[in-house]
């Protein structure tokens, strides 16, 4: 049964003027989550977000849309925390439901070296808000009766970790009520409009050039997935990214049953069924840097023996499609948001395999930085020049299986 | 399924590093099976021992190796089935087989995979699955 | 070709046997040996195009190898020159 | 026919001759797999799917009937059951083959551009489906025996073309079908009764559950079954997959689509029960492009993935907007596959194992996995293990240490840049624990550099799992050096001998040296030729033994024969753990981070800036003018030691760091812990709160501060 809810939605296209207050680039789910908040919290709509393709249809499209907050350092759980709780709001304030739900996490480890992780992680998730709690095998059993334990007899299961408040969203949803908000508060989308060069004067960026001409800008955001380097070296700014390609697949559609988001560090894959019935499973980035969005048999089979050894009961389910989205990486495995050194350009990057999850809060402290001047508290640890300070965010639990 | 039997022996070698000019002058003992597993470093099998091709070589007597025995039928399954590259025609061939760095040494009457010992309990298990 | 890596000493094979190492450029337009030294740790190119990169060929001869690929496409390509 | 046989449909008995499809025994007694919708034998429309054997979604058109097969429908009006348990395991099979070139599709141009290459053929009417083109080129390809990977240079696509299914009120009726499937039924001796063909597109068909007559240009015709020959679009999903690779397209699959005329009305992707109504309406909101109507209509995202509805949604946007759009982005996979069939073929990362670890589990070990090795957890009795150690002596296996022979004139000038001490200062027969910065200035590595008396030669070990990452980077930084680099470590065991009474146990079989702390020397133990190190992590006298790996089980076995009245046992990682934290020895990877700096590790002692060019050099240089955020301390407390990862707070209750190491120091009396502390206005507190016990701050090492146990 089709449930075609996006009937509720309605979106309406512009064509770019010659001028606007802030030009976003990128349509996806953070670029279309500042031009939202810039609206509906700083009633800042003279706001254009340009899109190459259509909206959404980056790595926002590509993601595999678990929302969770238990990762590895404080100033990461405080903000990822922030936009879980942001999420739920969202379906209300927008009055779109976002298929926002809250399933719970389950995290296994299958080694001592996997536990002290997971420990490690939990603690500084139960000091800064983010509910966690210990089980036991049995207590695994408990929660997600399908887990073999014994992982085929190779990888027995020492401890798991039970994130309460993880939970899934579907990400079109997202996007399209960001968009929708944003719209019909007055701020321009344009898709299929991509940007082909940076204006400068005097040492600031003033503007954007596309095919269509040049728009001008109060001030300019990247908020672009995969091409953020290639956008910041325009305005004359390095960035430490690296794109990575991350593969993703679906099963077909059977009966909504099994719960939780499960995952295993020491394995490396996670799994969850979609609100349509969908299997779907992810797993680490491809190692070496690229743009290319080719989908590999190596990671597809690689990921489908990972998931059937923890849960022997996928094994005659079907894979019905296949995709990759494009990582933004930085060395610490933490976005990087804010300012560039570059009046006039901002930047929020670095989302690595973590960005769908952090869609409301990066909007919300984006749009503030931007209305205020001023640097939110919660955006502040994560600035560009934490590099050259020494002040790098090591976020080992935010690396790997997300 | 004797055609698909599997003989693991541990071996004698002898490795050696040294310039790669060094290395392709050098005369080995005659009893030995040359492996070149890079420019600048060569596996002696069945030998104990073996002259420094130059002043500042490295040679070691090497016991980390074990080598599996198979029938030229078996190899060519091994590497039908567990392989994504293609064995060679004859003599040496190195990568990975089934998830395993290995090498391959083709010879007309038999094959030989060499493994490191450290790793040669989960090749066997996985050689003894593709050949059942 | 894509990614089956061409090792020279052992044959094409898999990437699966490899591992990727970046091969850092640092602009030469950044003078202060600090800001030298922090963008060699830190920022990338992360070229839109050809890279030259090294790759250790772990499962087989354990050397590294010089190459270049487009990274729109990952193919492989011929040094530049 | 060579033979027959019956398998299950919901229960009911139904016969078949050896060669039928599932499907053309299905229709021959009269049943429709899902009820209704055009069928056309070739593993396309999705209307043929039914559960077999337990595993759902299978196409009934291309699964060869056998005895006792269990068929069932899928549930009406939603997905099939998701299995709760696990199936029983099948093994697949994977067959690697490689060639030159490889052609996808057997119809006459696929079998010319065979014939011209030499090439093999990938046919799915014979039951080889192509689920994908991936990179190398490599198809993937699905067989009932198995998996089948080519590995080739080129693959031709000769995938021909897809009959196009039609789109009116109606089309979920049963008695519909293909050219090619009324075809293949018919040559296998279906009598599908009345038939009607058609050529253009229809009105409606109309019927209750079976089609009893069909409407096309406002002309009814009755009939059994309508032969629905509207058309062809070209099969090019895997020719578009392929796109950038080494392809050729060849024949229907490499023609220009034209659409079909726009349906008016009807299911238009049966898959998920769109219908041209709601891809109106959807359009109608703003989403205006193939991509966003496919992701608000869900047209095109079911298990036939797209086959049937993707010219018409191009059909419905031309009528638009004047224009083709592309179809869909073609992704993998083409046809489908179980995880299993995915699967095959793949193991998990093989773990080393050291040559002593059935010595291990005989001894009744708890092994597990620890940095990328198996090793021993725990023997029996953690206690008697650390009590062995600090009283007595004790055994650990640490051949797991990454260890290289560095050899050449260059040798020094090697280590000299690789390492941050001053190398040229190791006197042949010394050694020292030395650190591995990267270029950020963060400790990469720790271990040992001992100059052999030779002077230009070197052995050089590295942590546990570090090895492949030393050898890399070594090669890597020396690659223009006189040097020769020879990775042994999986070519050694190696025997740590440690605890008060070592000396003693040596001696026995046959090493009685005096051997002063941090030298080494070579000697045969208990016949064993060894290379004997002074060291020490336990805080005990410490001798290591590198001897050739083939030899470990004797020395261990002689070792522990000669000591059993000195009380001599083996310890495993715990024991180690806890002995080498009393000590403040750091573990690379669990005491150290990311951003771990010698001055943050309190490690700055072992950075010489005066020793050259060392990598990490101008980074430690430059953060040390910096100020100082974070460091790594010891803490003591009276309470229970906290699991390691507990967090640390300031007496007002501010975040202060957490820890990295902590245990129950027996010999202390209390609890003992690394942790990251941060820096509150330049200063480390003294005091912090940790699972509600206080732990003070206290000077590295907590056991034996003046290391006279060490040196023995």
């Amino acid at each position: 049964m089709n449930e075609h809810p996006e009937a509720e939605i309605t979106l309406r296209w512009n064509e770019p003027e010659v001028s606007y207050d802030v030009v976003i680039v990128g349509g996806g789910g953070h670029g279309l989550s500042i031009a939202y908040h810039l609206a509906t919290r700083h009633d800042i709509t003279n706001v254009l977000v340009l899109e190459s393709g259509y909206i959404g249809g980056g790595n926002t499209g590509r993601n595999t849309t678990v929302i969770r907050a238990n990762y590895g350092i404080p100033e990461a759980v405080r903000f990822y925390q922030h936009s879980l709780e942001r999420y739920r709001a969202l379906e209300d304030e927008t009055g779109r439901a976002m298929m926002h739900d809250r399933k719970g996490l389950l995290w296994m480890a299958h080694s001592e070296a996997g536990v002290r992780q997971e420990r490690a992680r939990s603690a500084v998730n139960q000091a800064f808000g983010a509910e966690t709690v210990y089980l036991e095998p049995d207590e695994i059993a408990e929660v997600c009766p399908e887990v073999d334990l014994t992982c085929g007899g190779g990888f027995p299961t020492v401890l798991g970790a039970s994130f309460h408040q993880g939970a899934t969203a579907r990400h079109d949803r997202v996007v399209w009520a960001l968009a929708e908000g944003a719209m019909r508060r007055g701020v321009h989308v344009a898709p299929g409009t991509a940007v082909i060069g940076l204006v400068h004067d005097a040492g600031r960026v003033v503007g954007v050039e596309t095919a269509g001409g040049r728009i001008a800008a109060g001030t300019v955001v990247s908020a672009v997935g995969g091409n953020a380097t290639v956008l910041a070296d325009m305005a004359g700014v390095r960035l430490p990214i690296r794109t990575h390609p991350l593969q993703a697949f679906v099963t077909n559609r059977h009966q909504r049953r099994f719960d939780p988001i499960v995952a295993s560090g020491d394995l490396g894959f996670y799994v969850s069924q979609t609100a349509r019935g969908q299997m779907l499973l992810g797993a680490e980035i491809d190692r070496q840097p690229s743009y290319s969005r080719r989908s590999t048999h190596d990671l597809l089979a690689s990921l489908s023996h990972r998931a059937i050894t923890v849960l022997p009961f996928m094994r005659e389910l079907r894979v019905l499609r296949q995709w990759t989205g494009s990582c933004d990486m930085s060395p610490d495995y933490s976005p990087v948001m804010g300012d560039t050194g570059v009046d006039g350009f901002l930047v929020t990057t670095g989302w690595g395999t973590w960005g769908f999850k952090a869609i409301p809060a990066g909007g919300e402290v984006m749009a503030e930085r931007i209305a205020t001047g001023v640097v939110p508290e919660l955006m502040a640890p994560f600035a560009l020049d934490r590099f050259g300070r020494d002040r790098t965010l090591a976020d080992r639990g935010s690396s790997g299986t997300h | 399924m004797a055609e698909f039997a599997v003989v693991r022996e541990r071996i004698a070698a002898v490795r050696i590093a040294a310039t790669p000019t060094a290395l392709d002058a050098a005369r080995w003992p005659a009893d030995a099976t040359e492996l070149r597993l890079a420019p600048d470093e060569v596996l002696l099998l069945d030998v104990l021992d073996a002259a420094a091709p130059e002043p500042h070589a490295i040679v070691f007597p090497d016991t980390g190796w074990v080598r599996f025995v198979l029938s030229p039928a078996a190899g060519t399954r091994v590497f039908e089935g567990a392989a994504t590259w293609p064995p060679p025609a004859h003599g040496l061939g190195q990568g990975a087989i089934a998830g395993i760095p290995a090498k391959v040494i083709v010879n007309t009457d038999c094959w030989w995979l060499v493994v490191q010992g450290v790793l040669a309990d989960d090749f066997e298990d996985r050689l003894v699955e593709v050949l059942a | 070709m894509s990614l089956r890596i061409r090792c020279p000493h052992c044959g094409p094979r898999s990437v699966e046997e490899w591992v990727h190492g970046e091969i850092p450029v640092v602009p030469d337009a950044i003078a202060d040996p600090d800001a030298r030294d922090v963008d060699r740790g830190y920022m990338h190119t992360n070229e839109h195009g050809v890279v030259r990169e090294a790759w250790f060929h772990l499962s087989g001869c354990r050397r590294w190898v010089t190459l270049w690929r487009d990274s729109r496409t990952d193919e492989w390509v011929e040094p530049p020159g | 026919m060579t033979g027959s046989g019956e398998f299950t449909f919901d229960g009911t008995a139904v016969p078949f001759d050896t060669g039928d499809h599932l499907l053309t025994a299905l229709v021959r007694v009269g049943i429709h797999p899902t009820g209704g919708g055009t069928l056309c034998a070739e593993g396309h429309s999705p209307h043929c799917v039914a559960e077999v054997d337990g595993s759902a979604y299978v196409h009934t058109c291309q699964t060869l009937a056998r005895e006792g097969m269990v068929v069932r429908a899928h549930p009406t009006g939603a997905p099939p059951v998701l299995p709760s348990i696990a199936s029983p395991e099948r093994p697949v099979a994977v067959r690697n083959i490689h060639h030159e070139v490889i052609v996808i599709g057997g119809g006459e141009s696929g079998r010319a551009a065979a014939a011209a290459a030499g090439a093999p053929i990938v046919d799915a009417k014979d039951g080889s489906e192509a689920i994908g083109i991936y990179p190398g080129p490599m198809v993937a390809v699905r067989t009932d025996d198995g998996m089948v990977h080519a590995h080739v240079n080129r693959v031709v696509v000769a995938t021909g073309a897809l009959p196009l299914l039609p789109v009116c009120p109606g089309n979920d009726l049963a008695g519909l079908y293909t050219p090619m499937a009324a075809e293949r039924l018919t040559a296998a001796g279906v009598d599908l009764g009345q038939t009607v063909r058609i050529t253009g597109p229809p009105d409606r068909f109309e019927g209750d559950i079976r089609v009893r007559s069909v409407v096309v240009g406002g002309e009814r015709i009755e009939c059994d079954a309508v032969i629905v020959d509207i058309g062809t679009t070209p099969n090019e999903v895997l020719a578009r997959m392929g796109a950038g690779l080494a392809i050729d397209t060849v024949g229907d699959a490499a023609t220009a689509a034209s659409p079909p005329p726009c349906p008016v009305e009807g299911t238009v992707c049966p898959c998920n029960e769109t219908t041209m109504a709601e891809l109106a309406e959807a359009w109608a909101r703003g989403f205006t492009s193939m991509e966003l109507l496919k992701r608000a209509s869900l047209a095109g995202t079911g298990v036939c993935q797209g086959a049937v509805c993707s010219p018409y949604l191009q059909s419905f946007i031309a009528d638009r907007t004047g224009s083709v759009e592309a179809p869909f982005t073609a992704r993998p996979v083409a046809r489908q596959a179980t995880l299993s069939e995915i699967a095959a073929g793949r193991h998990h990362p093989a773990v080393p194992r050291t040559s002593l670890h059935a010595i291990h589990e005989a001894a009744g070990a708890t092994m597990d996995r620890l940095g990328g090795w198996w090793r021993p957890w725990m023997y029996s009795d953690v206690g008697a293990e650390y009590d062995a150690v600090r009283n007595a002596v004790s055994l650990g296996d640490v051949g797991t240490l990454g260890k290289f022979i560095v050899s050449g004139p260059d040798a020094e000038a090697a280590l000299q840049r690789l390492i941050s001490t001053d190398v040229s200062t190791i006197r042949p027969g010394r050694s020292r624990y030395v650190l591995m910065l990267d270029e950020r200035g963060y400790v990469l590595d720790d271990g040992m550099i001992l100059r052999e008396p030779e002077g230009d030669r070197f052995f050089v070990t590295v942590t546990s799992g570090g090895a492949s990452v030393a050898e890399m980077w070594f090669r890597d930084w020396t690659a223009h050096l006189n040097v020769r680099w020879m990775n042994v470590t999986m070519a050694l065991g190696a025997i740590n001998v440690t605890g008060p009474r070592a000396p003693e146990l040596l001696a026995r079989v046959g090493f009685d040296e005096t051997l002063p702390m941090l030298q080494h020397t070579e000697s045969d133990i208990a016949n064993v030729p060894c290379r004997v190190v002074r060291l020490s992590f336990t805080g005990e006298v410490s001798f290591e033994l590198h001897h050739p790996f083939a030899r470990s089980g004797e020395l261990w076995h002689a070792l522990l024969d000669a000591g059993a009245d000195l009380g001599v046992v083996p310890h495993g990682l715990d024991a180690l753990s806890r002995l080498r934290l009393e000590k403040g020895h750091i573990i690379v990877g669990q005491d150290s981070d990311y951003d771990s700096t010698p001055r943050r590790l309190h490690h700055d002692w072992m950075v010489n800036l005066d020793s050259g060019n060392f990598i990490g050099r101008h980074a430690v240089e430059r953060t040390n003018r910096l100020a100082l955020d974070k460091q790594l301390v010891g803490l003591e407390s009276e309470g229970p030691a906290p699991f390691e990862g507990a967090v640390a707070w300031t007496p007002d209750g501010e975040y202060a760091g957490y820890v990295t190491s902590a245990a129950w120091s027996p010999t202390l009396d209390r609890s003992v812990m690394l942790a990251w502390i941060r820096l509150a206005d330049g200063e480390l507190p003294e005091e912090v709160w940790i699972e509600g016990e206080s732990a003070r701050r206290v000077a590295l090492p907590f056991y034996d501060p003046a290391g006279t146990r060490a040196r023995g």
